[in-house]
């Protein structure tokens, strides 16, 4: 079973999700087992996977047993694996919180809930793992459409977003599959690892037309990764759709369209390409840094908890582009890391603000009042995930700053450690303002402060287990993250030192 | 593949569309999408790629207008641009 | 002369563009849900009509088998057609017979278009007609809510607060 | 746009995608490797499985979307939107045509499911027409009478099905000890050498997809020409 396991990374959510679908309906109550059973199959069989790249180097799994340029084949070395398993990983932990959420917030439509659920996982893992140019685009609708739908299933306002998410979101794949196109009409190959040998063979980096798939994939990447100037879907979309949906979407989708680029530039394009010959580092860290102070200033301005985090995300897909177009060795490392930092730290805020909002019903950060008397674990769990963000060791969240900061020295763009700095002040501000607010309590503009605190029931009023747990998982993951740095570089250097970037190493 | 035909296909192509997209009556621009879809599928037939067409001709002409009929009936059928 | 072959040579592929170019504009510009949505389909189906321009090939058949070349009882009559691409790949052919099909049958790759864009447009199509109906239950889910379809008028509603 | 100068020319055959080996491996070696004699099917069935397996997931990703982002359960009619153009009670011609006609469509996508080996068409394309025969249906006398024949749940198990007879496919050839999707292997479980299980379980992964095409094409359109109820269609 060993060999297959690549193969049952995405298979156990796919197969359990057309079972939800058809025995959803008679039998509601086995949707939430099903779901979180197949999750940990399928964690479980992304870290044996993990476990044997880090043994055995490169997997490839030839799907229909077809030589790689005729079939499709899965391609797994150690960025792809360590993704695969953070992704699993945030999805098991959103489908454990989901179980009231879902109850609570669309409770006619259980069993479509799950089924598309798993399937935008099984969307993710399959882009994670695929080494085909177009399969990937295949999936990448897959987990589009599940999200629409899971955004579009929210309250009135989420409509209108989930609209605007589904045209801007197909301008982005459709970039994507043009590119695509550029590059099959000069090579004549979809394998992402033929292209590059038939780039190299046939001698064509100068052409117009790679150029042109170049700039084509990347702005289609860019758009469904919400990159600054291309982001206008995503606050609302995130802020409004049922927790459980923005749960799942915020740390996951981004994060993996993260990858995607990673994959795309260095795998297909080749780092020579991207980096030397274009030369295009310089622009592109510049738009990083716009990106990551404008997210993090309009976060400053939101009132509404999850909108003010989603204009966080923006900011953290600043760094992470911004870290890879550092074109140094640090920066690409502390841009791998902080994906599989960032998606468990913006879980782990997603789903306080989802505790949040099902318990009180509230999105203002006013909801928060008195919270650290009320809710201590949960509390608990929140301030892990925002020294997270804001970069206090031994968070995950300060061991990829501190890999970004050197890769920004390293390679000499003093505006990108700044502006890292900057946004991480200001995450501070947000973060100590809701500590403030859940520690003190809302001051009544008469100024009678303790007034309402006598009316609410004193003692501690937690949220039920099936939300609390994956909370503090997550928080437990953020400090296991962090601590093992070490080893996790050792992985990442693995993936990263087959580039040259032409300047100092680690 | 005889060009004079594939150019004049293109040029209509490129009429349906633009009219598809600039009438203000939704069941209009849904019947004109139509017919896009059908000179599509000849064109694609034209270029040896019967499958495609074939796909098209079910899909684009057939199914994707019956929907897009059936919204427009459902929501309204004025459009202001 | 030279500038009018250059663009005789690709009309296909310039009139692509005009018309992906039209269903963007489209996606962006349009107020009304519907028309976008109508401009999403234009847009896919010019990004499938450059695909399937890149498997022409002049004076390439339809990529199926003719069905004489694969039943072996009309075989021999076609055979004589296709006799003069054998030589070629006949010490191939040979040690491989046993576990092929219809071994003695040779299919000359420049007389059949290019398959494979065409499978990658198949799955293309399906893509957009999901896309499209989405895109319309998302449109009749706006609708419901807010009772129109035009674009102005929801951010408007939406600013005065309702 | 300067990139279209750099193309190669139209229907150029030594252009770089139509003669490398890839594009030239699936025109030569499809028939002898599958003795499937319809490239694109052979291509889109089995070189390119695991694509069209998700192709296939799409379409019913796309059925449950609609169904989860319109479908209303009771009878919450209230906030329903009425059509704008109200269809009266059916029609003599109407009806008569159709009434022949549906068989026919019906008997025809079968063809076309069957025969997509040898001629254009296959799963998906015979799964719409099925899917339009019933849309007829449903247009020519209304949506109850449609749903008489194909009940809401009977659709979503037929889609659920279609997946499942694709992906069992799949998990068979796992479970005989070879890759996701090879279907050579199926030989063992089937009277048949390893080539011809190729065509063979491409005919059986075809009905699978028609499965799923049919029900999820129907269910799209009653949820969207109903607006989620269900109960009165155009």
């Amino acid at each position: 079973m060993i060999e297959q396991a690549p193969a049952l990374i995405l298979l156990v959510p796919f197969f359990v999700s057309i079972f939800v679908a058809l025995l959803g309906n008679r039998f509601q109550g086995i949707c939430f087992p099903l779901s979180v059973l197949s999750l940990i199959g399928s964690v479980a069989a992304s870290v044996t996977t993990l476990g044997r790249v880090i043994n055995e180097g490169t997997i490839r799994y030839r799907l229909g047993g077809w030589e790689p340029p005729m079939g499709i084949e899965f391609r797994i070395d150690a960025l792809n694996a360590l993704v695969a398993v953070a992704v699993s990983g945030v999805g098991l932990l959103a489908a454990i919180y989901s179980k009231r959420a879902v109850l609570a917030e669309t409770p006619d439509k259980v069993s479509q809930y799950y089924t598309l659920f798993l399937l935008l996982i099984t969307g993710l893992l399959g882009m994670v793992i695929t080494g085909d140019a177009f399969n990937l685009y295949v999936l990448l609708e897959v987990s589009a459409l599940t999200s629409y739908a899971l955004i579009a299933m929210g309250p009135k306002r989420a409509t209108l977003a989930a609209y605007k998410y589904v045209i801007i979101g197909t301008i982005g794949a459709s970039f994507y599959l043009l590119g695509v196109g550029y590059l099959y009409i000069k090579t004549g190959s979809l394998n992402m690892f033929d292209i590059h040998e038939q780039l190299i063979a046939r001698d064509i980096f100068d052409s117009p037309a790679i150029l042109v798939a170049f700039i084509v994939i990347t702005v289609g990447v860019w758009i469904k990764m919400a990159f600054f100037p291309l982001h206008a879907w995503l606050p609302n979309s995130y802020a409004y759709a049922p927790t459980t949906s923005s749960a799942i979407l915020g740390p996951l989708m981004t994060k993996v369209m993260i990858y995607v680029m990673i994959r795309l530039t260095f795998t297909v394009f080749g780092s020579d390409f991207a980096f030397i010959q274009l030369d295009w580092s310089d622009i592109i860290v510049w738009m990083s840094v716009v990106a990551i102070l404008a997210g993090s200033i309009s976060a400053l301005a939101q009132t509404d908890l999850r909108k003010m985090l989603s204009f966080l995300i923006i900011a953290e897909v600043g760094y992470m582009v911004g870290g890879v177009w550092l074109a140094d060795d640090m920066g690409l490392v502390g841009s791998i890391y902080h994906i599989i930092a960032d998606a468990f730290m913006t879980l782990c805020v997603f789903l306080f603000a989802g505790i949040i909002f099902v318990k009180t019903g509230k999105r203002d950060i006013t909801a928060l009042d008195g919270l650290f008397t009320k809710m201590p674990l949960t509390m608990v769990g929140l301030l892990v995930g925002a020294f997270s963000l804001i970069g206090i060791p031994p968070t995950a969240g300060f061991f990829s700053k501190w890999y970004l900061i050197q890769g920004g020295v390293a390679s000499g763009h003093w505006e990108y450690v700044i502006a890292l700095l900057i946004s991480s002040l200001i995450n501070a501000v947000l973060f100590f303002r809701i500590i403030e607010i859940a520690y003190f309590g809302v001051k009544p503009a008469e100024g009678h402060g303790h007034h309402d605190s006598d009316t609410h029931e004193s003692g501690p009023n937690e949220a039920s287990f099936s939300m609390l747990f994956p909370l503090l998982a997550t928080a437990a993951a953020l400090l296991v993250i962090g601590l093992y740095n070490q080893d996790i570089v050792a992985i990442i250097s693995s993936f990263v030192s087959q580039f040259n970037f032409g300047v100092i190493g680690i | 593949m005889i060009w004079q035909f594939d150019l004049i296909i293109l040029v209509f192509l490129v009429i349906t569309a633009l009219i598809s997209l600039s009438v203000k009556d939704l069941l209009s621009a849904a019947m004109i999408f139509g017919v896009y879809s059908f000179l599509m599928c000849l064109l694609w037939a034209g270029m040896a790629a019967v499958d495609v067409a074939f796909t098209e001709a079910a899909v684009g002409a057939g199914v994707s207008a019956v929907f897009l009929i059936a919204t427009v009936l459902r929501t309204s059928r004025r459009s202001s641009d | 002369m030279e500038i009018f072959e250059a663009i005789s040579a690709k009309f296909n592929f310039w009139i692509y563009i005009i018309i992906m170019m039209i269903g963007l504009y489209a996606m962006i510009a349009k107020n009304n849900l519907i028309k976008k949505l109508i401009g999403m389909s234009i847009f896919q189906t010019a990004i499938i009509l450059f695909y399937v321009s890149i498997g022409v090939k002049d004076g390439a058949s339809i990529p199926i088998l003719y069905h004489d070349q694969v039943h072996p009882e009309h075989h021999d009559e076609s055979h004589g057609d296709h006799s003069a691409h054998s030589p070629s790949t006949d010490g191939h052919d040979s040690h491989a017979a046993e576990d092929r099909y219809l071994p003695e049958l040779v299919v000359d790759g420049n007389d059949f278009a290019n398959p494979l864009p065409h499978v990658l447009m198949l799955t293309a199509i399906v893509v957009g007609v999901s896309t499209l109906g989405v895109g319309l239950a998302v449109t009749q889910k706006v609708y419901r809510e807010y009772g129109s379809i035009e674009e102005s008028e929801i951010l408007e509603m939406i600013k005065s607060g309702k | 746009m300067s990139a279209v100068s750099d193309f190669p020319d139209w229907g150029d055959p030594n252009s770089p995608a139509n003669s490398y080996r890839l594009s030239q491996h699936y025109v030569t070696e499809t028939i002898h490797e599958t003795s499937v004699p319809n490239m694109v099917t052979a291509v889109l069935a089995d070189y390119r499985g695991y694509d069209t397996m998700f192709e296939t997931v799409v379409i019913f990703t796309a059925g449950i979307a609609i169904i989860g982002i319109l479908r209303r359960f009771g009878n919450d009619d209230k906030d329903a939107a009425k059509p704008t153009l109200y269809t009266k009670k059916p029609d003599l011609i109407i009806d008569t045509t159709c009434r022949l006609m549906i068989p026919i469509i019906q008997l025809f996508a079968l063809y076309v499911i069957a025969h997509g080996h040898h001629s254009p068409g296959g799963g998906f394309q015979g799964g719409v027409i099925f899917g339009a025969s019933f849309i007829l249906l449903a247009v020519s006398r209304d949506l109850q009478a449609a749903q008489k024949w194909v009940p809401e749940k009977r659709i979503l198990n037929l889609a659920g099905i279609g997946v499942l007879i694709y992906a069992g496919f799949g998990l068979g050839s796992l479970l005989l000890g070879q890759n996701f999707l090879d279907y050579a292997i199926l030989h063992k479980i089937m009277p048949a050498t390893p080539i011809e299980a190729r065509s063979h379980s491409m005919l059986g992964v075809e009905i699978g997809v028609a499965f799923t095409v049919t029900a999820i094409m129907f269910s799209i359109y009653s949820n969207l020409a109903s607006n989620g109820s269900m109960k009165e269609g155009l």
